[in-house]
């Protein structure tokens, strides 16, 4: 659990134990779709902002993932994806 | 216990069908059309995967508007052409190389309205194409004009007064006349846009698919609605999924709700088909 | 060598395909160069129709595609039969089917006046072919071009199931004396 | 080598099958329509696509998007139809897009005398489309021309990536002549440049030396793109000065600088003479016959006639004036491409025959306006 944040691909994920969420930072443009179309709230707006100025979301409750995809379909940026990493 | 990443580190599972040096994409924060666009790729890649489609032999072949701009981000051969002529180059490039899977994508402007002929004689013909018209219910690109979709009383840039006109029905319309597959999906609703997109893909002649899609910045603007969740949360509220819908469900209507669903799936031979038994 | 034909008739009366079969035959089977022009009015039947042909050695003795000095005329309607003098020489042939032009101008040693459509009827059985039969009397009577390459022009044009009535008005219209 | 006695239209559409055209779209008009008829029997026999589309808008869009299938692709129309078509002409320009479409021209403005002969689309084909382009025009003065000229006009837009036009007009589109068809082998046939880097390497306009980028298909594998937008090499939209300039001049650069293979004139008499008549298309047939009317009663003129109308050639036109005093341009409209002859031809007096004839002019015509100025 917590954040990883990669700068050299300016992608901040996180993951549980079957999941892990990432958000492609400097694609995002703040819409809030997927925080809001996520039952589980797994994402939350950062503090932080993106290189053209976009709060973008935080997988900051990861614990909570049930890997529904929600976001990654939602998102019309290509900015959120999620992996399944175990079963 | 396996753990480990089945994608390369800080790769978007559709970045292999993105011209990814080109994103972040034009459209404005909450548009719907990112959405569609990451549907139709999908359905794409399960017919890849399944065998089915060629990467080399997909065309996304646009018009002129915001959806025209799919066109920019699907990394396969493309054209961006001329506002409402998306169906004519088509038509040409696919009687011209039959291999070819040829998509054309666009506003309902651009589709319905400049190109409403070229929609209608497809149609007629069950010309080989998938075309999709995703629909904002408004001219976006240009800032917000009345469009053929447009919901009568509505407020726009040209209609200051409200829409006096009556909305066209664009799966009415092209039901009535010779398509093979209609149906209508809503970005609010992904896995509907992937689902139709590929039994689209897997069918011949004339396949035509709406997409109702959100525009917070513009249409959202016109109908006090410009926050990206509330005018896509409105959205999600209206559609309403049907198994089989008739196509007098299909009549937009803001209050009963917008129905989506597969109005009319046939199997009668495409155009292709037509020419060579002659 | 070098002639200007002008055929002038009504629509219907096959005046266009009269000039395919004589132009086809000149450039096709004798070798020769032909300028081809039509004018015909806007209906399918009725209204004046014209050919106007230039028959050459060479492409370099044809310039101007249209007739100003006709060496061989046929009027098969009498449509302004006075004014086309204009433009004809003043020894040309004139061919004038008589079943349509009762009166007329032309009281010369090569002027012919023949009821085109009767004998399509009483050798062919049918008025439908005087064209042809009115063509074979123009090529005997000019020796503009052979009968063999008439002939081979009409074999090429005509379709199948027609054929045997045209080459039997062709000779008809060759035997006319 | 074949024989034939044919009209000009079919002489296109023969001209058209011999250069490799494999598509053809059209919407019926007068005087163009024979074209479309005749082509759905002959292309078919040597697989091709005849199409009827719903207009003409559809139809020159069709043949863009198969032009980039990969197949050699033509459309024939007539003014009014042209008028819809200009919009995807320049399509054609900015996408670099081979094709060809014959304007078999009739009588205008609007609808005209549709069954008459005009040459008053001459700057229409030059102008119509918007923004910065050099399209190639050429037009025939006989059944013959109209073939070879066909071929010639593939042969351009496939070498050139660029949409040509074949002027014909009322009066050739259905005026009848001997014709010898020639074989690819007899006439050059010239087909479009092709990749020779993978895929990975392809940017698909970026030019070669020559200004012209090769030229991938759909279905190639190169991820091609068709983009109406002012582009990079990659085909990617940019908004700036220097992008848009150099994509520019480089779209005219490349009609330009091959003006060679484009630019044919043909001259008769004109060695001796003090008097040039510059004509084109079936105007130039009566011009040739009243030069020799003239020339018969001892007057020192000659002929130009022209076979490319765009891009003209400066010194081509003035070198046979150069002993000129005065230049005549017999045109069957209100006088057009006068303005370029007297733009380039200094020494002498250029003066206008503008003939308004719904048939084709006449050579009296023409010898009574050259009368008037001697």
């Amino acid at each position: 659990m917590g954040l990883a944040t990669l700068a050299s691909t300016e992608l901040v994920r996180a993951s549980n134990a079957r999941f892990r969420v990432n958000v492609l930072i400097s694609r995002c443009k703040e819409c809030g779709i997927c925080i809001s179309v996520c039952p589980t709230k797994v994402l939350v707006r950062s503090d932080k902002y993106n290189k053209y100025g976009f709060r973008y979301p935080e997988p900051a409750n990861i614990a909570k993932c049930i890997g529904c995809r929600l976001c990654e379909f939602n998102c019309p940026d290509f900015a959120v994806f999620v992996e399944v990493i175990g079963k | 216990m396996v753990v480990g990443s089945v994608y390369e580190r800080g790769a978007h599972p559709l970045d292999k069908y993105l011209r990814v040096t080109r994103l972040p994409h034009i459209w404005c924060p909450g548009c719907g059309l990112g959405i569609a666009l990451g549907g139709i790729l999908r359905a794409i890649d399960r017919r890849i995967s399944e065998g089915m489609l060629k990467k080399e032999n997909v065309v996304f072949v646009t018009g002129i508007g915001c959806s025209a701009r799919t066109s920019f981000y699907a990394n396969f051969d493309a054209a961006h052409t001329l506002h409402g002529r998306a169906i004519a180059f088509a038509t040409g490039a696919k009687l011209a190389k039959p291999e070819l899977d040829v998509i054309v994508i666009g506003g309902d402007g651009d589709i319905a309205g400049i190109g409403g002929n070229h929609l209608i004689h497809a149609a007629r013909r069950n010309m080989d194409l998938i075309v999709i018209m995703i629909t904002n219910f408004v001219y976006a690109m240009t800032g917000g004009q009345v469009a053929p979709t447009t919901p009568q009383g509505i407020y726009t840039t040209t209609t200051p007064h409200g829409n006096p006109e009556f909305p066209l029905n664009v799966i009415k319309l092209v039901s009535s006349l010779n398509p093979n597959y209609v149906a209508r999906a809503s970005v609010t609703h992904p896995p509907l846009v992937e689902q139709f997109m590929y039994r689209a893909l897997g069918m011949k002649g004339f396949r035509f698919v709406e997409i109702l899609s959100t525009c917070p910045e513009v249409f959202g603007r016109h109908v006090g609605l410009r926050d990206s969740v509330t005018l896509y949360n409105t959205l999600r509220s209206k559609v309403v999924v049907k198994h089989n819908p008739g196509v007098e469900e299909s009549e937009p209507d803001w209050e009963k709700g917008l129905v989506a669903g597969e109005f009319l799936v046939r199997d009668r031979p495409g155009y292709l088909e037509m020419l060579r038994r002659r | 060598m070098r002639h200007e034909i002008l055929i002038v008739g009504r629509g219907g009366q096959g005046i266009l395909l009269l000039g395919r079969i004589l132009g086809l035959a000149a450039s096709k089977y004798s070798g020769l160069y032909v300028t081809g022009s039509e004018a015909y009015a806007s209906e399918t039947r009725g209204g004046m129709s014209r050919v106007d042909l230039i028959i050459a050695d060479s492409p370099e003795d044809i310039d101007y595609i249209r007739v100003r000095k006709a060496n061989i005329v046929l009027f098969m309607f009498p449509y302004d039969l006075e004014g086309y003098a204009r433009i004809m020489s003043d020894d040309a042939f004139i061919f004038l089917n008589s079943t349509y032009v009762k009166e007329h101008p032309y009281v010369t040693r090569r002027a012919f006046s023949v009821p085109y459509n009767e004998v399509a009827e009483q050798v062919v059985g049918t008025s439908r072919v005087s064209n042809i039969v009115a063509l074979g009397h123009l090529v005997a009577r000019t020796g503009v071009l052979g009968d063999k390459q008439v002939e081979e022009a009409l074999k090429e044009i005509i379709p199948e199931k027609w054929l045997d009535l045209n080459m039997k008005a062709l000779r008809a219209g060759l035997e006319i004396r | 080598m074949r024989k034939a006695f044919i009209s000009g239209n079919m002489a296109i559409a023969e001209g058209a099958i011999i250069a490799g055209m494999k598509f053809f779209a059209g919407y019926p008009i007068t005087p163009a329509s024979d074209i479309m008829e005749y082509l759905v029997e002959r292309l078919n026999e040597v697989g091709g696509v005849v199409v009827q589309l719903e207009d003409e808008i559809t139809s020159i869009n069709a043949v863009i998007g198969a032009s980039w299938a990969g197949a050699k692709s033509m459309t024939a129309t007539s003014g009014p139809g042209f008028s819809l078509m200009v919009e995807a002409l320049g399509l054609a320009v900015i996408s670099e897009t081979p094709l060809v479409v014959a304007d078999i021209m009739r009588t205008g403005p609007s609808t005209g005398v549709p069954t008459k002969t005009s040459q008053s689309d001459v700057l229409q084909v030059r102008h119509g489309a918007h923004g910065d382009h050099i399209i190639p025009v050429l037009v025939p003065w006989s059944v013959q021309d109209a073939f070879e000229l066909t071929v010639k006009a593939f042969n351009i837009a496939e070498s050139l990536r660029t949409p040509v036009i074949l002027l014909s007009d009322a009066v050739i589109a259905h005026l009848w002549e001997s014709a010898v068809l020639k074989d690819p082998g007899e006439i050059e046939v010239v087909d479009r440049k092709k990749p020779m880097v993978p895929p990975s390497e392809y940017l698909p306009y970026k030019p070669d030396e020559d200004l012209i980028p090769p030229m991938a298909s759909f279905g190639d594998g190169y991820n091609v793109i068709v983009e109406s937008l002012v582009h990079d090499e990659h085909g990617y939209y940019r908004q700036d000065s220097d992008t848009y300039r150099r994509l520019i001049t480089r779209l005219t650069s490349k009609i330009m600088s091959n003006v060679d293979k484009v630019f044919e004139v043909e001259s008769y008499y004109v060695n001796d003479s003090k008097y040039v008549v510059v004509s084109y298309g079936s105007t130039a047939r009566a011009a040739l016959a009243a030069v020799r009317v003239l020339r018969s009663s001892g007057v020192k003129i000659g002929l130009l006639r022209l076979k490319t109308l765009w891009p003209l050639k400066p010194e081509a036109l003035r070198e046979p004036c150069r002993n000129a005093d005065l230049v005549f341009v017999a045109e069957n409209n209100t006088g057009k491409i006068v303005a370029d002859v007297e733009r380039f031809v200094k020494n002498a007096e250029v003066v206008s025959l503008p003939l308004l004839d719904l048939e084709v002019p006449t050579p009296d015509e023409i010898v009574e306006g050259v009368k008037e100025w001697l």
